[in-house]
């Protein structure tokens, strides 16, 4: 179902203001240009959920004021520290986050994707994180005796976005062992992706490159963003740029270093 | 310590200690950023000359995974993850440790990254090493601010996993599930019990005798050095660059 | 951790008298020719579970006695037909059978993927399947408001057994896009895996094949049976061989026949 | 019916009145062994230029499912199938659908396969077409001695799908959700109310005067004949053949 955008602009056009927006963790296909794209649209009041943890797309957002609410179970910018502007908006108490754990993240999704209404989880008896979590349930497992379970309701994004190595021009899009991402698509109302290039031919028709492909049919917009997981990784294609995301965390670390970054790094810079 | 003793880094002893805590078993898994742990797994794989399977999730190359980000932890839900490492911003004697925040939730005085898969995979990993290097009173606290996972859990609770020691830059704890409580098993060479009660914000037992932790013996640290560090370089560099002195290749 | 198993009667071994054993759909790599080894061996009481259907499979080990129960969303030979041992037991009243419907058959392996004890579906109340079912639960569903909900309980067979295109010689077994394959391995304590070839090299070491593939970490044997599914098809690979499967139903049609196919086809045919 | 109406084959006649069913939808699913749905669904898919999409289950190539068997359900489930198909052993007059058995469950007088997806796939997919070419009185019963799946649910009962009509050899009946009923929509050329109320183990409604149904238009038969039947010859090769003169290729 999916066209191929002529612009990413026009590609990102489902996502608007006040929509939920569901995005991959931070090494599996980031759509950071996309993010970027976003940003420089002036995009308000996301509520962001991250499969299942999220690094420099969260904390842009975050600092850029794009967010009503996060759920995700981590937000870090790993080897490079802290998220900054994750950490200051935490700190200062200016952003609704529901803090989850990683499987809880994945179920939910699942749930989702299989229409159903909630997805049980094992753990998180005995954790804090369920005190702040009004919307999970537990109930005492109909198949045991006095054994509490948590129940997740389904997480139902309207829309997916993330970056993959490449698509055909059916919009089927090869997104490998990185499975997330096809019950992302599948649990979302609509997906748009990025891409690295477009495939000639047909993903589908090749049994061995359709296993790793998610059917256009869950694809509503496709652009090609060569490079557009920059400064993350895509896996098997390019390792994140390490002194780029050091210098986001060097800037990052002050409100005016911040909007020094995103005057430079977002709103300085288009979609190649 | 003799004399006969090799050298050894302070990373190859926390290694070498972890290799041992890892015991015999089929799988060990390490997450992101855990150098050390990982130095550990794959020195306990060349000990047992392939057992345990070592995953690394943050190396495309050493972990199997094909099944997208869930399948660690269903993996780890069908009982097919012995070994997993947790941290902690804090850690209490309990083993309760806290990833999320100090203070209020909504308005924290200190925010952490987050919990990741620590609310779900203390319960089910049966043996989960807790490792955090800064040993102060701010990490090692009487109890914690926030509960991310729980250390133990009532009998009903579905649980077969849990905290079996806490690793530091001084010494090493084991976990009793029953009394709910940490005891020092031995202090790194070169530390001292007192320096562990000094600097350690909970209470734990100890023997009248608290052993030094056992230094790497010279075929751990060959295998270290010459094996281990080469195949860390690879999601490691920095990592296996100043410890090991493998030349980082752009 | 999968051996590559020098005979196919070897890497059969974990199948055990008795046992739960897994087995896919008729179209989607099923082990024949390991199945006639079984039950060469004579193979006794096994409770097979179909995932989510089955035909000629079935209708064998029914006939040749091999069965304690089975737990299936159907038996049927398709355009051959209604599977004749399959309805003779079922109308003689000698099969244990576990009626269920397909995606309920899948929820349950996925559960047990999951680890969880159970998985909600949608459907099924007022079925009368669930009148013959009562490892089957309702509740009502706790995010809803007086809306009822199955809860199917995890399913964990002891060994799961199929056939696929290609292993490496670790065991890495390539499934393409057949992923039921994947979740009934993890859902199941042991895997087993006829293959047509042995591809040289390793099937996780490219990530396109890697995405196809499920790890060997999760199989135990691996044995090479060039067309192990016949007379049924390999997805991409072979056809079904509809004049055998029409043979089949005309012989199997009655006892003395089906006995007749058995001394002929499985018992005098030995794998290549 | 004029002498400039084209003649067309009883097959013809059928998969055109299931296309006109199908309407204006997004997907279209067509399980095994069902070849008049699947020549209808490609029928639709051509006069609508493309739309519907077209699942055709026994094809590889007529379907896009990458994530395992279970991807149809899950889509069906997530609301992204609009129409599919079923029949049964017996339907009764309520749209219960029984594809188990007849007699006694643990020992039954007739056994038929199964349930297949029927017991999910009735409730959650809008528009369900049932189709049994055989009509007659052990068929279309006023009861079925089993319910695979029920023809209509309790007002909350979550449920966004179920039947829209039944089509057999003789005529089409439409389903009203309300009444729990069948009603006489349109007789084939050829045949009879008499003959339908004859055949019909089940009561219905129907109007003083029963249309006969709908002929296929020269462009429909067309496209079936020319675009449709070659697609279809992958998986019906003898469907196909016999009924479009598709030449079998070896």
């Amino acid at each position: 179902m999916a066209v191929i955008a002529s612009t990413i602009e026009s590609a990102l056009e489902a996502i608007a203001d006040g929509c939920t927006l569901a995005v991959p963790r931070e090494n599996s296909g980031v759509a950071m240009e996309a993010t970027r794209a976003l940003i420089r649209r002036g995009i308000k009041n996301i509520n962001l959920v991250a499969l299942p943890t999220s690094s420099l797309q969260a904390d842009l957002l975050i600092g850029a004021g794009c967010l009503a609410s996060l759920e995700t179970s981590a937000v870090s910018l790993g080897e490079f520290g802290a998220a900054p502007r994750f950490t200051a908006a935490m700190t200062s108490g200016t952003l609704t986050l529901k803090d989850s754990t990683c499987p809880a993240l994945h179920a939910a999704f699942q749930a989702s994707e299989k229409g159903i209404p909630f997805m049980p989880l094992r753990g998180l008896v005995g954790s804090d994180l369920t005190k702040h979590r009004p919307d999970w349930q537990f109930i005492d497992n109909p198949f045991g005796d006095n054994d509490p379970i948590v129940l997740l309701p389904a997480i139902k994004p309207d829309v997916a976005l993330f970056h993959a190595p490449m698509a055909d021009r059916s919009g089927n899009v090869w997104i490998g062992r990185q499975r997330e991402l096809g019950t992302m698509a599948h649990a979302s109302t609509k997906t748009i992706v990025t891409v690295e290039k477009i495939h000639d031919g047909d993903l589908l028709a090749d049994p061995i490159l359709a296993a790793g492909t998610l059917p256009g049919f869950y694809v509503d917009a496709v652009a090609v963003v060569p490079r557009g997981a920059w400064p993350l990784p895509l896996p098997d294609h390019y390792a994140a740029d390490g002194e780029h995301l050091a210098e986001y965390a060097r800037m990052a670390a002050t409100p005016d270093g911040f909007q020094k970054y995103l005057a430079q790094h977002v709103h300085d810079r288009r979609a190649a | 310590m003799t004399a006969a003793q090799p050298e050894f880094r302070p990373e190859e002893l926390l290694s070498s200690v972890i290799a041992e805590l890892i015991g015999d078993v089929r799988h060990v898994a390490v997450g992101n950023a855990s150098p050390i742990p990982a130095t550990a797994a794959l020195l306990a794989r060349e000990r047992g000359k392939g057992r345990p399977y070592v995953s690394l999730l943050q190396s495309r190359k050493h972990n199997f995974f094909t099944d997208g980000g869930r399948e660690l932890f269903d993996c780890a839900g069908q009982g097919r993850i012995d070994v997993f490492f947790l941290s902690g911003g804090e850690i209490d004697g309990e083993g309760n440790v806290n990833l999320v925040s100090i203070g209020e939730h909504d308005h924290p005085k200190v925010r952490f990254p987050g919990s990741f898969g620590s609310g779900y995979l203390y319960y089910v990993v049966p043996k989960v090493i807790l490792f955090r290097t800064e040993h102060s009173r701010r990490t090692l606290v009487s109890k914690v601010s926030f509960i991310s996972a729980p250390g133990t859990s009532e009998p009903n609770v579905y649980r077969h996993g849990g905290p079996i020691a806490l690793v530091t830059n001084r010494c090493v704890f084991s976990f009793d599930k029953a009394k709910k409580r940490f005891a020092l098993a031995s202090v790194h060479p070169g530390h001292s019990v007192e320096e562990v009660v000094e600097h350690t914000g909970f209470e734990f037992d100890r023997a009248a005798q608290v052993p030094f932790t056992s230094a790497p013996d010279a075929d751990a640290l060959r295998l270290m050095r010459e094996t281990v560090a080469p195949e860390l370089a690879e999601i490691y560099p920095q990592f296996a660059q100043s410890v090991f002195g493998v030349k980082i290749v752009a």
